[in-house]
């Protein structure tokens, strides 16, 4: 699947192996002022097909007033084939968020996916670092789930707010990771500091690869540090969306490709791209 | 069994169910099987590389959807090397939809995708053409009839005109393209609209404003299409708001013989083949053979054949 | 305080919420004082006596409706005599909706209603006429023109222009309306459209088609208030699918100077009472001290002005 | 109120009798096969203001994948001041009564009302004869219980398809009334038995007025009944409406007035009409 998606392959995949399917809600619950976790049952087919960086296509109910037309895209927070499990960890925002919130155990929830294409880890990649502020822990969660899986050596940054907001540290320390935290309560999270911090990491250990997702800040640092060292990365990127499919073309961002720039389809092509490529905005 | 074909001109189609040019692409593959379709329709192209709009290219309304991609395009080289051959794996015909700034470009692109493998061209005359002061073609009966003379010269495969909803004349504007040798009118494209989001006060369409598409727009495309039945005798393919088989059925009722799935499918990628199995059953449930038995059924008292050409309401 | 009058030309309102014709009447005192409003609008009427269109004269359609009321009217001599003096008990001016088949007959009857009580006349140039073949005099620009110069002579009033969305010119058809001499624009009358009931195969109108209106409706009309604000000098009065504070709050950014509120009073008869109230506290909240102060305060980079006067999509 | 209502009269009324309100569900149950009855709890204010005959427009809610756009007509069933409550009798039918029906209590409906003019009972009629057919029993019952209240003799004809659908008649039993059942059934209610039964009523104990709704049939046997016996009638019609109000001139219906026809109201001059100006459909 994930060869399929992968980009100028797309033509060769015509059996299907995107899935609309009614889950049912195993939990929807609330796990700190912000977040809210949602963890439905899922056939095995369909999670076998997952993998991490890739999302889903929420049809969100019309429930508590709320009248959300398009479907939203969501991260997969985790997918686990033997418990039966597909999870996502969602911050209510506007009209689709809310309405998800409204949903309790048993209820259902149309999605559609696994979607576009997820991060890479070459062979040779030993020691990962993923550095991820707010939400955009939801995306490189699975990313250490993965990482474990292969055996590979995790650091993740987590830049948050505060403490309190600080998502998945307990999470990421669980699957063997290394975990920094830095806050902008502690003065922290500044772009220095974290310069400072990846350098030692590089100068102590050796770092082969990068990750990240949505911060500008960090894109510019990490694409700064990655040329200088020559240490590849990969990025996960937001952008509206309608079919969440690659038909539209509504999603697209701009990419250097071989001196020109081109826009790509974050829903097809992504949302995880090359962090070299992608372009501050 | 219920017969589920229809006749497009000389085009017979297994189904009268199809997507809307733009709503639509090789990336469907991954959710079912598209030989199921009664055809495939492309997203617009252009004979030249085309970037698109500048993004957000979709806001969401009220039920419905803004959209302002552009026609971002590859070009046509690119397409006929690498799109068409896609499609000719399927036994479903392929309609290529195109569009050019100028008369002269459009009508040189609709020769030059005249080639295997494409069944027909609907031509896109509802997009902003520099010649007429950035109105589209179809606004006008009498560009419409001026850029389908040119169309209608450059190629002998059936040709579908794409009608728009911005215009005070459509049955004008229908019959123009039926004299100018349209084999099918395709009706319709979205209506320009506009969204602003009040805390930032700008526009939520990068290019300020875009096509409304989707349950809003349904009413009106529905009453364009009867109107274009009864104004020409060519064959009327439906679209705008199509998301049930109740709305296709409102359709052909109208007078449509076939129809365009477009923003349906992407709330619900599978609505075209569950619509297509639904007719089937609504028909066979109903004591019809043949779904050309609905087509056109609608029982409208003759003597209000006056009002059907107005313009106008209330 | 927040200060929420609106000078629409020379007539100073409380506030910038009115209701859309058609669609108020003195029955509404029923539910709340309509001293509350910026302004009183009554329905279309015609010279002499007409029964308005057959029953059904209303459907439902996905989130909206489409009525074809037609415009019963009891005659001028009835309304100066009855509803006019009705009105006069409030301090709200009152606006008063006129039309004909024909340009003279309109003009006739917009003399007729220049009387005292009356603050201001609201053509509603969207209705079929049988000069243009049963098209709307604000379909063309030029229609638009000659009608509405007839109509400037006729009164001394202050003259509100309806538009109608069922035109593919609408900056040309807003500038012809300025330049013959129209006081403020009223943006805009319903969209022609239908419905058809599959089971009985009949129009679920008895009129076969009518005007939509309601939540459907506003992206398209939000389109036309910015285009008209945009194209003229005159003040333009948003109408169109405007059901909550929010909604008004998009329009008067767009540059709409007031807005009329139709369909949603059928659905919540409290709604423009509700908003005024909401408009007020949503002013004070985000620390306006005047309404003025959003009216016309979208964001729309210059170098996009082009696109303003397209009047297709995508 | 009522009186405000009356046709000609509405220009005097600028004082809000009709209000918007959401009203808190006491009950919503089936009570057959076809028919649904809901109890509200209404403010006193409300509830004296209703007169038989009236109706409130409902706005049925967004529930159960039903979206009812415009509001819902619905007759006073029964109206209770003194209890606070206000009773609608509905068929499922449509969009907007399936939304009715997936109410609960204690869910809010939002209701407008009362509306249009109810019934008249002149103070001389002294037995009053309904004939009523289907859901039009949940109009005339209000009627009965101004009867009883008034101390005025009434019959009530209640016909239907077969016995099980006989709605009400215990109902009409406990106001003291007269109650006659015919049914399709038991061949029963055939225009030509209907016709016999008034006949005999009108012989046997003189009526003074008759009341009914809905079927053209009955109207055309009780206009015919009523022009030969001189006995004034009223009917009770529906119509498609939007506003209820009167503002919107959909729910138009043609009438006799002085050898002319004119469209009326049934929002607003009805939905109660004098029986001989009333014309069959
Ligand atoms: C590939 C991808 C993965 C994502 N993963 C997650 C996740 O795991 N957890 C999470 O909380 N959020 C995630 N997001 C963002 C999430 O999609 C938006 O927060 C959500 O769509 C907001 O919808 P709304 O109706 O609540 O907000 P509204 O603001 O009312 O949405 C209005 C419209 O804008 C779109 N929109 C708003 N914000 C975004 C955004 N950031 N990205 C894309 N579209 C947006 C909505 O989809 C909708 O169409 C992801 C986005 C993408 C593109
Ligand atoms: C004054 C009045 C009193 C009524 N009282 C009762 C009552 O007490 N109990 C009861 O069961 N029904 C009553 N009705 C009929 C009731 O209003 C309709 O059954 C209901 O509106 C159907 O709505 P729906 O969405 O379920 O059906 P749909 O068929 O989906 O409705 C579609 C549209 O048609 C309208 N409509 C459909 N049938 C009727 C009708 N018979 N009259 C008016 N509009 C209609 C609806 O309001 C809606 O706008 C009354 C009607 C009127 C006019
Ligand atoms: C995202 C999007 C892109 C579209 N692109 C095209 C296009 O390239 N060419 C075209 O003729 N119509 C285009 N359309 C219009 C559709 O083909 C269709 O006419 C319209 O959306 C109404 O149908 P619907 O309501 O079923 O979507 C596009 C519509 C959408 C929503
Ligand atoms: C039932 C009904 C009757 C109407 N009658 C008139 C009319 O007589 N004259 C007129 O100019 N507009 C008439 N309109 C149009 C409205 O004034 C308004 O322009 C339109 O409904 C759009 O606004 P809305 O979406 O807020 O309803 C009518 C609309 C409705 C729904
Ligand atoms: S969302 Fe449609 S192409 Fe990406
Ligand atoms: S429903 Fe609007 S006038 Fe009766």
């Amino acid at each position: 699947m994930n060869a399929a998606l992968k980009l100028g392959d797309v033509r060769e995949a015509i059996k299907p192996v995107v899935f609309e399917r009614d889950l049912q809600i195993i939990s929807n619950v609330q796990v700190n002022g912000e977040y809210r976790q949602m963890v439905l049952k899922a056939p095995r087919e369909m999670l076998e097909q997952c993998r991490a960086g890739q999302f889903f296509h929420l049809l969100c109910p019309q429930l508590g007033g709320e009248n959300p037309y398009l479907r939203r895209p969501m991260s997969i927070y985790g997918f686990y084939p033997d418990k039966g499990e597909l999870h996502f960890l969602y911050k209510v925002t506007g009209e689709g968020t809310r309405a998800l919130a409204h949903l309790g155990a048993g209820d259902t929830l149309n999605v559609l996916g696994p979607l576009g294409r997820g991060f890479t880890i070459a062979d040779n990649w030993q020691h990962l670092v993923l550095v991820a502020r707010g939400v955009g822990l939801a995306t490189l969660a699975p990313l250490a789930l993965e990482a474990n899986r292969l055996g590979r050596k995790l650091t993740a940054i987590c830049s948050a707010r505060s403490d309190d907001v600080l998502m998945s540290v307990h999470y990421f320390r669980s699957l063997g990771a290394n975990v920094v935290t830095v806050t902008d309560a502690e003065g922290t999270s500044s772009i220095e500091n974290l310069e400072a911090i990846i350098e030692g990491l590089i100068a102590e250990e050796g770092v082969d690869a990068f990750y990240t997702c949505g911060s500008n800040r960090i894109l510019r640092l990490l694409q700064r540090i990655g040329e200088k060292h020559e240490i590849p990365g990969e990025i996960a990127l937001e952008q509206q969306m309608a079919c969440g499919l690659g038909m539209c073309h509504c999603c697209v961002r701009p990419f250097r490709k071989e001196d020109r720039v081109v826009n790509l389809r974050v829903c097809r092509e992504g949302p995880v791209f090359d962090m070299q490529e992608a372009m501050p905005w | 069994m219920v017969d589920l074909t229809v006749d497009v001109g000389s085009l017979r189609l297994k189904n009268p169910i199809m997507p809307a040019s733009g709503t639509f692409s090789e990336d469907l593959a991954d959710v079912f099987d598209l030989d199921l379709l009664g055809a495939h329709v492309t997203k617009t192209i252009t004979r030249g590389w085309r970037d698109g709009n500048p993004t957000p290219r979709v806001c969401e309304v009220s039920g419905s959807m803004l959209n302002s991609i552009g026609i971002p395009s590859k070009g046509v080289g690119y397409f006929i090397e690498r799109v068409i051959p896609f499609y000719k794996r399927y036994e479903t015909p392929l309609v290529v939809s195109i569009s050019g700034n100028t008369a002269d470009e459009f009508a040189t692109l609709c020769s030059e995708v005249s080639v295997d493998g494409v069944a027909a061209i609907e031509v896109n005359i509802s997009c902003p053409n520099i010649e007429e002061d950035g109105k589209a073609f179809a606004i006008r009966p009498s560009s419409t009839f001026d850029v389908m003379t040119k169309l209608r010269k450059a190629t002998h495969l059936p040709l579908w005109a794409k009608l728009t909803p911005n215009t005070g004349e459509t049955p004008e504007v229908a019959r123009a393209a039926e004299d100018a040798g349209a084999d099918a009118l395709v009706v319709a494209n979205t209506i320009l609209a506009m969204a602003i989001d009040i805390n930032t006060r700008r526009p939520k369409l990068g290019n300020l404003m875009g096509g409304l598409s989707g349950p809003s727009l349904k009413p009106i495309a529905l009453r364009m299409a009867y109107q274009c039945a009864r104004a020409t005798k060519i064959p009327v393919i439906g679209c705008g708001g199509i998301s049930s088989v109740e709305d296709v059925l409102e359709f052909l009722i109208a007078g449509a013989t076939a129809v365009q799935v477009g923003t349906a499918t992407f709330i619900h990628p599978l609505a075209m083949p569950r619509i297509i199995d639904e007719l089937a059953a609504w028909l066979a449930r109903h004591g019809y053979s043949s779904v050309k038995d609905v087509i056109g059924s609608v029982i409208d008292d003759e003597q209000k054949a006056g009002v059907v050409f107005m313009e106008a309401a209330p």
